[in-house]
């Protein structure tokens, strides 16, 4: 009989590979029954692995995962999002009232405004990219927590912060509207390992053959994404096919018509073979516990197993 | 004792001009057309729930008939602050204020405060024998205080025309004697207005100069019936006061036995 | 009388009547119609940015278009589904313990302190713990839901018991009934008012809460629909949703009026 | 009486007392000291996971840490500064609403579908036009607690009102008192049992939105710290921020409690 | 009309041991020392505020005397759905049930309802000359109704002991003199037993083996005045009642006049 596991999802075209190997199959080729659980937000998907809730997840490595991996819960297995030079990427915005005094590099940034969801995320740590390598501290940024992106979006508008990092499909629509300016792109400052796949420490002791297969499944889930998206002009219809196969999940309230050029627009760079870069994960570690948004005895071993995938040095 | 002195004396008739009213289809008031003159005191008997608290209410402006209208004849004097005060049938105390509080809720509004109303609040007190329970609560005191709290209250605005619903009902016989021996010595000294509800016909003919008797529901007038005797000199006729409350006895008790006999139809 | 100057005639000046408001059906949609058209022109010249505030004729569209998709009965179900059993759970307990704090001295003593001490505690921050307790399936977004009822009703139970006139309930007692009828007969009607008053509230907060407990591996749901429009920045389904929640609410508080309409006839 | 049998001789049963319980200050501290010592004991015999619920020693030895560093008070200041001037301007608002709903045809009719229309509406939905309307300083930070705290005091007030015996409204009228003597000195005194009852629930509802509020740009804050703990899975400091939130909610408890003693000492 | 038939005669007696109270420091009532015989009518008068409600209340075990104590002696009767039944002073009657519900209330903790319960209700209204009030409210009431409302609701119970709080004085004379003979003659039938507090002394002296008359509080026995004339043939001997009458008269008169020294020193 099938194994039973269950993938926690958020509806976001960047979890695109969960969907397409569950329609497409993939999961059952590999004797795995899937149950996909859908959530609000990546930190409970982190916590229902530790909890046992669910198996297996996507998600950006933020202060909550360092800690639930440091208490022994959870394992990074794999990689996803990755920052590439020449592919689509996160780009660093800055308001036009900004931009008019000045604002105009990433070096600029000192002393600026930075928004963020939240304290240890991934929009904190790229404000920590932007800081080291333009040699100041991400304390030298004013950074303004604001938990949500429609409130950081809100606020980069009204010129309340100075700026703010966000993912290309956003970024564009905001620079082509006039709301703000691009002024970088975090590819060009860091291979910036954006978003991990994760399972249960037990899952990678217990059940190693399952996570195997798993990933298996997963990694044809991103072949089938980054061949199609990545070059969308080359394909009309196999874009179609695949948009309307991502529809299902992502934007299923809208009509296809609304919801696609989003959906393409949303097409991000994964590392195929859901390679893992294991570098950038220790260097985001490190900073994590630099600045005091880690555990402090939580070590590279202890949270990644790499033995599923291959690694980028 | 000093006489009560803050009643006002008033050239200001009253007049029910054929006031007849329905709660929800129960006629409770039908064509009811009399006086009030200036410096009488008139009494309205009838058996319970006829309607005499309804009429009161209509009187002193805080509900209005369905038909018919109640008419002010003359000016109410400046020195009163509240022409035509209530003394409600079930007291309506603030529980919140002490009694001195209770009393002292009517005069504020009038810009009475302080030692002002000290002055007045201690007197009106003293005459309702309530002097030691200034600071008592409502529910500190008993049914009879409660009442003597609001004739209190009443008083102490000056009233010029006073509507008295069974202000006497839940006292003693001898604290009613002597409240009433102060009404009726007062109003030989002021002359004041009143529209007094009672039940109990010795005070109806001790006290009012006419007594309306209504009939049972739908309150009809049945009667007016005049007594021309002084109030100064009543204590000297009570022959023919007894005659009188013995003539409103026939006529309540014929009132009483048609509603038994259309109760038994 | 005075005859030196003409006799003035008025009727009774009218002191009575007034605090007594009627409901009145036509005010609010007139309200609601304005602020609306005050929105949508705003929108439609500019005053207001699309990106934060589409015009309620987007948000219109965003609602059919989820119409069409055949999807709202999903959200609807899953929702009020959630909020029926939470809510008529979160009311049961709390009336029960409300009615118990409103009556043993032993009750109250731990029941208020510790209403006081874990109703400020925000769901939100409890949302792993919830996790681990209740799972990610129906049990935690009900017992979300279950908390944000349980503890308005408890404190509003207690309330309106303590302002029940002690005198009936002596009367009560005089009569020999036993605790049960006065509880019953005397004790609760007599807070009735203020307990449907705190529906109103609990209901609100019920609805309010269905975003935080929908955050938690929810499918369907309309608080699943707010968070992932919020979530994609797509502001007119974001609008359109929290509209729902409005339409909700007023539902509620449609349906909590005919009951008290009914209940409360007694008042004057 | 009857010779054949013994007369029996017996007290009057006593029938009356009881439904009047008293403040009893011992049975909270046993209560919390209890929970505490099981949740102790039960994270260390290891019953619970530490991977959700530290040890309360744990969350003391992080919330001494803080004091330690100082920050605490900068923390608290911050939040308390919020709270009180938004649950102050919220319940000064909703008291003025709900008075106009509790007195006016016309703004019961306006007000009260409106309340239900938007007091659903979750604060957090909404955190993007809050920060363009009032930014990201401390005005979105206030007004999210106002707005948290107006709506179910307009809803306690005109409740309240409702509840206020019109016969001694009849009575002031009676006396011509004016229209302000009589909504303050009758109908608002009379209507005070249940807008205190609504403060205790508004104070909480200001307590729990404190983390929505300090979720928009706050440096400090308790509400900010928690945030911060739930975001690094910091579980020790999440409850120490948890449990200063339950401290200021029995604290606000108390002083209402007191409150009610003083305000309330005409009831039985 | 029938007479009533739900009291039912009993062999209880209540002995009142030494009953002193004080409400914060307020004293109340001091050392009251009486029995009411099985069969007996006891009135007690006295000022306004002397401790008459006070007292009833100790007597059917609604609160607690500070010393002393209420003796039942004998067993109430196994018939009597409530021996000690009450008729309140302020009616306490539930504003959300209608006259009918109020008085089935009380019936329903027994198991009477439905068609048993109608039946007993129909007849308590129909003596109070209620029955077209039945679905009315509180609200809907006037003073004198609510009182007949509680009157009737007291008469349901079958109670053995009558504890009554002034239970005519919102009543105007007639409807009182109606409901007085129903008493009397129910008395007469069923010899129940009953303490009935008033400040009507005519009622007292026609209805009462015994009358206590209470001083101005503390409340003390002034006295305790028997009238051994058989409740039936009282009306032959008006003359004999007019004097006890004038003698409990002159009894209150003196401690209204004690009451006013005291204050006036
Ligand atoms: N709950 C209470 N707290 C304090 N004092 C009280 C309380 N109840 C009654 N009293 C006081 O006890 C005294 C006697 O009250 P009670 O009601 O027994 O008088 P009463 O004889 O029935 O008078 P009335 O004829 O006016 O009804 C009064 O002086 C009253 O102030
Ligand atoms: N708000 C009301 N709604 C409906 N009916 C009412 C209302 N108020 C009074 N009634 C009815 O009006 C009639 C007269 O009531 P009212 O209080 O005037 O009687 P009353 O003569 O004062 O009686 P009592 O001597 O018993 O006080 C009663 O039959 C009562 O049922
Ligand atoms: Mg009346
Ligand atoms: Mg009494």
């Amino acid at each position: 009989a099938a194994d039973k596991i269950t993938v926690g999802a958020l509806r976001f075209t960047s979890h695109s590979p969960t969907f397409i190997a569950f329609e497409k199959g993939y999961f059952k080729d590999e004797g795995l029954e899937v149950e996909l659980k859908f959530f609000q937000a990546a930190q409970p998907i982190a916590v229902a692995i530790a909890s046992g809730d669910i198996d297996f997840g996507v998600t950006a490595l933020s202060g909550a995962f360092y800690s639930l991996a440091d208490k022994g819960a959870l394992k990074v297995i794999g990689g996803l999002m990755a920052e590439k030079k020449g592919a689509p990427g996160n780009m660093i915005l800055a308001s036009n009232k900004a931009y008019e005094a000045g604002l105009k590099t990433p070096a600029d940034l000192k002393g600026k405004s930075w928004a963020m969801t939240q304290q240890g995320s991934s929009f904190h740590y790229m404000a920590g990219i932007i800081a080291k390598s333009n040699g100041f501290a991400v304390t030298d940024m004013k950074l303004k927590p604001l938990q949500k992106v429609g409130s950081m979006i809100g606020a980069l508008k009204s010129g309340q912060v100075d700026a703010m990092a966000i993912v290309p499909h956003i970024a564009s629509a905001l620079a082509r509207g006039g709301a703000a300016k691009i002024i970088g792109k975090i590819q060009d400052l860091s291979d910036y390992q954006v978003t991990t796949i994760f399972t249960s420490t037990e899952n990678t002791t217990d059940n190693r053959d399952v996570v195997a297969r798993f990933m298996k499944a997963y990694a044809k889930g991103i072949a089938d994404y980054d061949a199609v998206m990545q070059n969308q002009a080359k394909n009309p219809a196999a874009t179609d096919a695949m948009v309307n196969l991502i529809h299902k999940y992502v934007y299923a309230s809208k009509p296809i018509a609304k919801a696609a050029p989003s959906i393409k627009a949303g097409a991000v760079y994964l590392n195929s073979g859901a390679a893992l870069n294991v570098g950038d994960v220790a260097n985001q570690l490190a900073w994590f516990q630099e600045h005091k948004l880690a555990p402090a005895t939580l070590t590279i071993e202890k949270m990644v197993d790499a033995s599923f995938v291959k690694t980028i040095k | 004792m000093p006489p009560f002195f803050y009643l006002v004396a008033v050239f200001m008739d009253l007049h029910l001009n054929n006031i007849s009213h329905a709660y929800d289809n129960i006629e409770v008031l039908s064509e009811i057309y009399f006086r009030i003159e200036a410096g009488q005191i008139v009494c309205i008997i009838g058996p319970s729930g006829c309607g005499k608290s309804t009429l009161l209410r209509f009187i002193g402006g805080l509900e209005r008939p369905n038909s018919g209208e109640v008419l002010l004849i003359g000016e109410p004097p400046k020195e009163s602050l509240n022409p035509l005060t209530y003394i409600f049938q079930d007291f309506a105390l603030l529980p919140w204020r002490t009694v001195r509080g209770n009393i002292s809720l009517v005069l504020e509004d009038h810009g009475i405060r302080g030692k002002g109303a000290n002055a007045i609040i201690d007197d009106v007190l003293a005459r309702t024998k309530l002097s030691d329970f200034g600071d008592a609560l409502p529910r500190q005191l008993s049914g009879g205080m409660k009442q003597r709290v609001a004739i209190a209250r009443a008083l102490s605005v000056r009233p010029a025309c006073l509507l008295m619903d069974e202000p006497l009902s839940a006292l003693d016989s001898q604290t009613r004697e002597l409240l009433m021996d102060d009404l009726i010595e007062l109003w030989i000294r002021e002359k004041y207005t009143a529209c007094y509800v009672t039940h109990n016909l010795n005070e109806a003919v001790r006290l009012g100069h006419k007594v309306v008797v209504l009939s049972r529901r739908p309150g009809k007038i049945r009667e007016i019936v005049e007594i021309d005797i002084p109030l100064e000199e009543r204590q000297e006729h009570s022959g023919l006061l007894q005659e009188k409350q013995n003539y409103l006895w026939d006529l309540m008790r014929e009132e009483a036995m048609a509603a038994d006999q259309e109760l038994n139809q | 009388m005075s005859d030196q100057k003409p006799v003035v005639t008025n009727p009774v000046p009218f002191r009575g009547g007034g605090f007594s408001p009627k409901p009145m059906k036509i005010v609010a949609p007139i309200l609601f119609v304005i602020v609306i058209a005050i929105w949508e022109s705003g929108s439609r010249l500019g005053w207001i940015s699309p990106i934060v505030l589409p015009a309620p004729s987007e948000a219109l569209t965003a609602f059919l278009d989820l119409v069409n998709s055949g999807q709202l009965t999903l959200h609807l179900k899953a929702s009020l589904q959630r909020l029926v059993i939470g809510w008529t759970a979160g009311t049961l307990l709390g009336v029960t313990f409300g009615v118990a704090a409103g009556l043993f001295t032993m009750a109250r003593g731990g029941i208020v302190p510790f209403v006081a001490a874990i109703f400020p505690i925000p769901k939100i921050a409890l949302l792993p713990l919830f996790i681990i307790w209740f799972g990610i399936g129906e049990e935690s977004k009900v017992a979300t839901i279950l908390f944000g009822t349980f503890f308005p009703t408890v404190i509003t139970v207690y309330g309106g018991i303590d302002n029940v006139d002690r005198g009936l309930i002596r009367m009560g007692q005089s009569f020999n009934l036993n605790w049960w009828s006065i509880v019953w007969k005397i004790i609760l009607p007599g807070a009735l008012p203020a307990i449907l008053s705190g529906f109103r509230i609990s209901a609100s907060i019920a609805i309010i809460l269905l975003v935080a407990a929908e955050m938690i591996g929810a499918e369907y749901g309309i608080g699943a629909y707010v968070l992932l429009a919020g979530n994609l920045m797509a502001m007119d389904q974001l609008v359109a949703g929290v509209a729902m929640l409005s339409v909700l609410g007023l539902t509620v508080s449609w349906i909590i009026g005919r009951a008290e309409k009914y209940f409360l006839r007694w008042r004057v």
